[in-house]
């Protein structure tokens, strides 16, 4: 489905250069929850932007389907890190979440309207359709941008840090709600997240990279059967221990 | 509610002030700190204007001033907010007009009459273009000014969303360069009004501009100082409207005045 | 900078240019406009370049730009500092705000004659009427500026507790900085409008001086040469301060 | 079919009264005509305007015409506008302060005078009047300052002198701090004509009856004017397009006027303008003038 | 130290009024380092600034040492929950930093930019003075506002979720140094968070705030002894213990 190429990215030129991107090559496949796990500043963001086409690498390519990726191929959509600035803080909360879907013609406005509300209802805002964004805390802002996503219905979902604002109860079930949407739409998902208990928790396979420039280190195979519980899920003992070996190696020490 | 809250607050110090210097106006004269024909007083002046709106002089001289500056100013407004996003959303469009519009910019009005008396003559069509041609620019560099200032992180949203280019302009280009349109016409709306009394004192034989001018070669100073004291209360109100207009439209800012 | 990007940034704007310019020049030599009124392109930029080449050009030019400079530097000044002040604070906007409102769309020949007992027929007029006009430009600029200032940006500094002049000189006019500057760029626009009406109304000298008495004299081809001095002089004054403009506001195309 | 709705452009001012004159009285509905009035501020407006076709005559000064037809403007004048008087009081002078003692242009040697304009009918008649006084066109500096501002500047010594018109003269030297010094174009040249209504070639070939007319009913206004100057009539007449108040307008100076224009006296402003500046080639006066204006 | 007394805040006027903060009673030890805990949107952040001396709740009070909070007060630290916004871009991330030391007067510069850059060492960002805020990846920058924070040497820091976008080992680091720094100086700590096993871990107590409009439902006290140890903290049988009824509390089950 997607293809890295030994991608590699450079910021800036001359002295100021950063390498962010060092070579990652990489494979997603057709209908697969892949989860990249890194340390901070290694170059996730990065990643994800090139696979959305929102940015060119310095070498290497992405692919989808066979096709490089030049710009924002169709039925893919990006979810910013920086949530909170990629809203329209002149739209109200309904209107944001049917801004995805405006690029669709042939689909009507009380339609649309109804499904937006739909989308709200799942992570939890129902009724805040009328809101701005600045009237609403950082983890209501974070879900208004998880709702504009999915309402997009994208086939290939980018999400970069898409709980990060959000405590655990509503994370928990946004998790179950990523879940659902991925599972029913058959849906690509690439999440990039820095909480392990999350990746194991969604992820069919974990890719794990290194420090700046970063390289791919790892790819770990997640053997959790589906469907995923919340409770049954991570009492797996295969959960603690793909968790375990995740977390000593992102913390450098051995398992 | 708020507001007119405030106005009984704070708002009274900014009249003091005018009246104040008002005050200063009038002993000026009577105590004959200025001597001259041009400086009459204030009294005489007010006289002058209540006279003025006794006998209706005033609608006669202002009502063709205001309905030509209202033509012009929207023909500005329209051309300017039009060929500024166009300018600052495409390349050929910037490529091919940019830099006419930059030679154009300095020119002054006196040095575009008459080749344009040739093409337009000398009646409303003139004024009424000259009026926009001045606006024209405030609002064209603003509008322009406020497209390039779009968030970037909305830009990418933009394009992840593969938005179609019009789209992007009504519902993000536009909403985040209207604070800097506005500020365009705003700064252009009292420069309408200015380049009305001046395309009207070049030539013509109504409005508040060849009222000015006949005024100060017949020698009546105090009918002269009349208008002109007319003139910016009338754009302090035309202003006014714009604000409340503009806090309408510019609604979602409204947090940034709660935060205040 | 390559000859391909050169062409690209300037090549089709001057190519528009021309064709426009080829177009009158058609237009005035098979006689469908009056030579005498509307001179054809050709001859004007002949009568121009014998200015550069003559040199006869920097003595008006000289005069305009210093005229400029004082009365668009000192409206820029009071402008931003008057209008952050009114942006901020209630009772500073509520003191001034009504007497600019009032004074603003006063048309500057209406304030000729009270400035004429105030300043005389001189330099100090001609500044004066520049600096009304550019000030006003800057002042709204600056209000709004101030007035659209992030909350959080603010909070952030208030929280640190840097004092006022800190938060004015680090975030309050860096912040503001885009907005007051396309002010500033607009009153430029202004501002060399008006230093020619002030010299044309004055005839002490300048760009203007020059143009009025060409126009006055009939001599068309002379006065568009005039124009398009300043018209060129004009555009690199936008320009240069364009220039300026993105170096001091480089976090925000860098940041795209 | 000549056109018989015409549109003139003015000045609004005492020597247009003749125009506001014929209309008033009926003069051109008689001749067939009907005559619409634009104010203009200046010749800026007037002649482009004439040449653009937004107006069929214009009301100019005899300088800025000949400056016109200096650079190939196809213009003439038609009819006349306006005289200046053959004898003190004239309807411009120049004025001082009282006790700055000037009297002549020797005096005026390394001050400053103010005029309207650089380059007109007033800078002109200034100069040859400094020469022909002993002075130095050289050595005294033209300041351009608007007639209502003239007095303000004098008082406030900005400038020593200035030259304006009426009303501003008269009323300006009233109080007596500020005097009459003298009155150049009876000096230099009385009687001289000093404005014109013109019309282009153009017009003048495809009208040459409307022309006519237009000069015979002008010239049935200036001699109403000439036989009503001191009528009351005549003082509502010029108070209706000057908005001067009418007690204004008794105490004006007036000239007489015209109903004929003197070849030799546009000759001898032409040789003026020559001597000093204005005109870079001489210029014949036949160049000027439709028709023999004498009569 | 702090004491919050019945405050309540309502944004917002007639029908669009949110109660947001019900009626919040807590009092804040000098010296101790106290986590709030809530469900997304329930206040926390807004209870926060009102602390903060950023905003007047609509009825009750803050004080500080006996005198009532009215304007941001002296020696208090806020940090923001929008971290990305709250730096200036126009700024390198060393003037970011030094900006918060500016307002001390006696600080001579070279002595400030030394210890800018030991505060940048210690959030893990050494060499980075030269760069601007968009030169940084999400979780680069939050570390920036940390040190900001930090250089600022408050005696009181609130801290709005300043770990949310940084990854498990630069978190567990950050929490080191937090905790280093509250002990060393005898800071007071207000922190807001939704990571349970974070609030645990670091605190001394843990105030849990309702759904909104929000009132506190529960105030925790922690045993866990100090100094806290990354591995040996979490193994005690203790933190496990309150782990779990926190997030029993959280997600709505009794434990
Ligand atoms: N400016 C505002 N105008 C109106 N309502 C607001 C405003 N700011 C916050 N709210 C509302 O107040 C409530 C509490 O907001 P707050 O930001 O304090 O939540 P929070 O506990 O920090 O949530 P999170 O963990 O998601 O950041 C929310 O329901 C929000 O919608
Ligand atoms: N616009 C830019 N200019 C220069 N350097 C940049 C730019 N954007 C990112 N970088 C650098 O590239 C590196 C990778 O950034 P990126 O945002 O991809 O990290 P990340 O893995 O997403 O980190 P985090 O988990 O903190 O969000 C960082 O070191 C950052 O400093
Ligand atoms: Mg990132
Ligand atoms: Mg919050």
């Amino acid at each position: 489905m997607l293809s890295l190429q030994s991608l590699s990215m450079r910021y800036g030129n001359g002295q100021d250069a950063v390498q962010a991107v060092g070579d990652v090559t990489l494979d997603v496949r057709e209908g697969e929850f892949l989860t990249i796990v890194g340390p901070s500043g290694c170059g996730k963001s990065t990643v994800l932007q090139m696979i959305a086409g929102l940015m060119q690498g310095t070498s290497g390519q992405v692919t989808m389907r066979g096709r490089p990726v030049q710009a924002p191929p169709e039925g893919l959509v990006y979810l910013f890190q920086q949530y909170s600035r990629s809203l329209f803080p002149w739209m109200n909360v309904r209107d944001n979440v049917m801004f995805g879907m405006g690029g669709q013609p042939g689909v009507d406005r009380r339609q649309a309207m109804q499904s937006c509300e739909e989308y709200l209802t799942l992570v939890g805002l129902e009724g805040m359709g009328d809101r701005f964004p600045w009237q609403l805390s950082g983890g209501m802002q974070q879900r208004v941008a998880i709702a504009r996503a999915l309402a997009a219905s994208p086939q290939v979902l980018l999400l970069d840090e898409p709980f990060s604002a959000v405590d655990a109860l509503t994370r928990a079930v946004l998790h179950d709600l990523v879940l659902d949407v991925w599972q029913k739409r058959g849906l690509t998902v690439v999440l990039v997240t820095h909480d392990v208990d999350e990746a194991v928790y969604l992820s069919d396979r974990i890719a794990l990279l290194g420090p700046r420039p970063s390289r791919v280190a790892h790819v770990y195979d997640n053997p959790l059967p589906r469907p995923r519980d919340p409770v049954a899920t991570r009492a797996c003992p295969e959960f603690s221990r793909l968790r375990g070996e995740l977390l000593a190696h992102l913390l450098g020490r051995q398992p | 509610m708020k507001a007119l809250a405030m106005w009984r607050s704070t708002a009274w110090t900014g009249w003091a002030l005018v009246v104040g210097l008002c005050v200063l106006w009038q002993l000026s004269v009577v105590q004959g700190w200025v001597q001259s024909e041009n400086w009459p007083a204030l009294s005489a002046v007010l006289a002058k204007i209540w006279e003025g709106f006794v006998s209706g002089e005033w609608l006669s001289v202002f009502g063709p001033s205001i309905v030509r500056m209202l033509s012009g100013y929207a023909l500005g407004c329209a051309l300017g907010v039009m060929l500024g996003m166009l300018v600052a959303n495409s390349r050929w469009a910037k490529r091919l007009l940019g830099t006419s519009i930059a030679l154009l910019r300095p020119l002054p009005v006196p040095a575009i009459i008459p080749p344009l008396i040739l093409l337009l003559g000398v009646d409303d069509a003139l004024k009424i273009t000259v009026i926009a041609f001045g606006v024209f620019f405030p609002v064209f560099m603003s509008a322009y000014a406020g497209v390039l200032a779009v968030d970037p992180v909305h830009k990418q949203v933009l394009r992840t969303f593969r938005i179609p280019g019009w789209i992007a302009l009504f519902k993000v280009k536009l909403p985040t360069a209207l604070p800097y349109i506005f500020s365009g016409m705003r700064i252009s709306l009292s420069l309408a009004l200015v380049l009305t009394v001046i395309a009207e004192m070049t030539a013509g034989n109504d409005g508040v501009g060849y009222y000015i001018v006949s005024m100060q070669y017949a020698m009546r100073a105090a009918d002269m100082y009349a208008a002109v004291i007319l003139l910016s209360l009338l754009g302090y109100v035309l202003n006014r409207l714009f604000v409340v207009l503009e806090s309408r439209w510019l609604r979602w800012s409204r947090q940034l005045e709660e935060r205040k | 900078m390559t000859l391909g990007r050169l062409w690209e940034k300037w090549g089709w704007g001057w190519l528009f240019i021309f064709v426009v310019g080829a177009v009158l020049e058609a237009c005035v030599q098979s006689g469908a406009i009056k030579a005498a009124i509307v001179p054809p392109p050709t001859r004007v930029l002949e009568t121009t370049w014998g200015l550069v080449v003559g040199g006869g050009l920097w003595g008006p030019v000289w005069h305009t730009a210093s005229l400029l400079m004082v009365g668009w530097a000192s409206a820029c000044v009071c402008g931003a500092a008057l209008g952050l002040a009114m942006g901020f604070n209630r009772r500073v906007y509520a003191l001034f705000e009504v007497l600019v409102e009032l004074i603003r769309p006063i048309p500057k020949p209406a304030l000729v004659p009270p400035l004429m007992l105030l300043l005389g027929m001189g330099p100090g007029m001609e500044i004066a009427i520049v600096f009304l006009g550019a000030f006003f430009p800057v002042l709204i600029a600056a209000i709004q500026a101030a007035q659209g200032l992030d909350p959080v940006r603010l909070d952030a500094a208030r929280t640190l507790r840097v004092g006022k002049w800190a938060t004015i000189r680090h975030v309050i006019v860096p912040q503001s900085l885009p907005m007051v500057l396309s002010g500033m760029k607009i009153s430029l626009a202004l501002a060399i409008v008006l230093a020619v009406l002030a010299e044309m109304l004055t005839g002490t000298g300048g760009l203007g001086a020059m143009i009025v008495d060409l126009q006055r004299s009939f001599r068309a081809r002379e006065m568009y040469a005039w124009v398009l001095v300043l018209a060129v002089f004009g555009c690199l004054l936008v320009y240069g301060f364009e220039w300026l403009e993105r170096r001091l506001t480089f976090w925000q195309a860098e940041a795209q | 079919q000549e056109k018989a709705k015409l549109r003139v452009s003015v000045i609004p001012i005492v020597d247009v009264a003749p125009l506001y004159a014929a209309q008033k009285q009926g003069y051109f509905a008689e001749e067939g005509l009907e005559v619409d009035t634009a104010p203009v501020s200046g010749g800026a407006a007037g002649i482009p305007g004439l040449v653009g076709g937004a107006y069929d005559f214009a009301f100019s000064n005899i300088v800025s015409l000949a400056q016109a037809v200096a650079q190939d403007l196809d213009v003439k004048i038609v009819a006349p506008g306006s005289d200046v008087r053959t004898e003190a009081p004239d309807i411009a002078g120049i004025f001082a302060l009282a006790d700055a003692g000037i009297k002549t242009g020797a005096d005026l040697n390394g001050k400053t005078l103010a005029v309207n304009n650089r380059n007109n009918n007033i800078w002109l008649y200034a100069r040859e009047w400094i020469e022909q006084t002993g002075g130095d066109v050289n050595k005294v500096t033209m300041r351009e300052i608007p007639f209502p501002q003239m007095a303000d500047a004098v008082r406030r010594k900005q400038v020593d002198a200035a030259m304006t018109v009426e009303p501003f003269f008269s009323t300006n030297v009233k109080d007596g701090t500020l005097v009459a010094v003298d009155f150049p174009y009876i000096k230099v040249q009385p009687g001289l004509n000093v404005a014109q209504y013109v019309a282009t070639d153009d017009f003048i070939a495809k009208n040459p009856e409307t022309v006519a007319r237009f000069k015979r009913a002008l010239k049935k206004g200036a001699e109403w004017v000439n036989a009503n100057a001191d009528q009351p009539a005549f003082a509502e007449l010029i108070a209706s397009y000057t908005k001067m108040q009418p007690e204004l307008v008794q105490n004006l100076v007036l000239a007489p006027a015209p109903v004929s224009v003197s070849a030799e006296s546009v000759q001898k402003t032409l040789d003026l303008m020559k001597k000093h500046g204005l005109l870079e080639a001489p210029m014949k006066a036949s160049d000027l003038l439709y028709g023999d204006l004498n009569d």
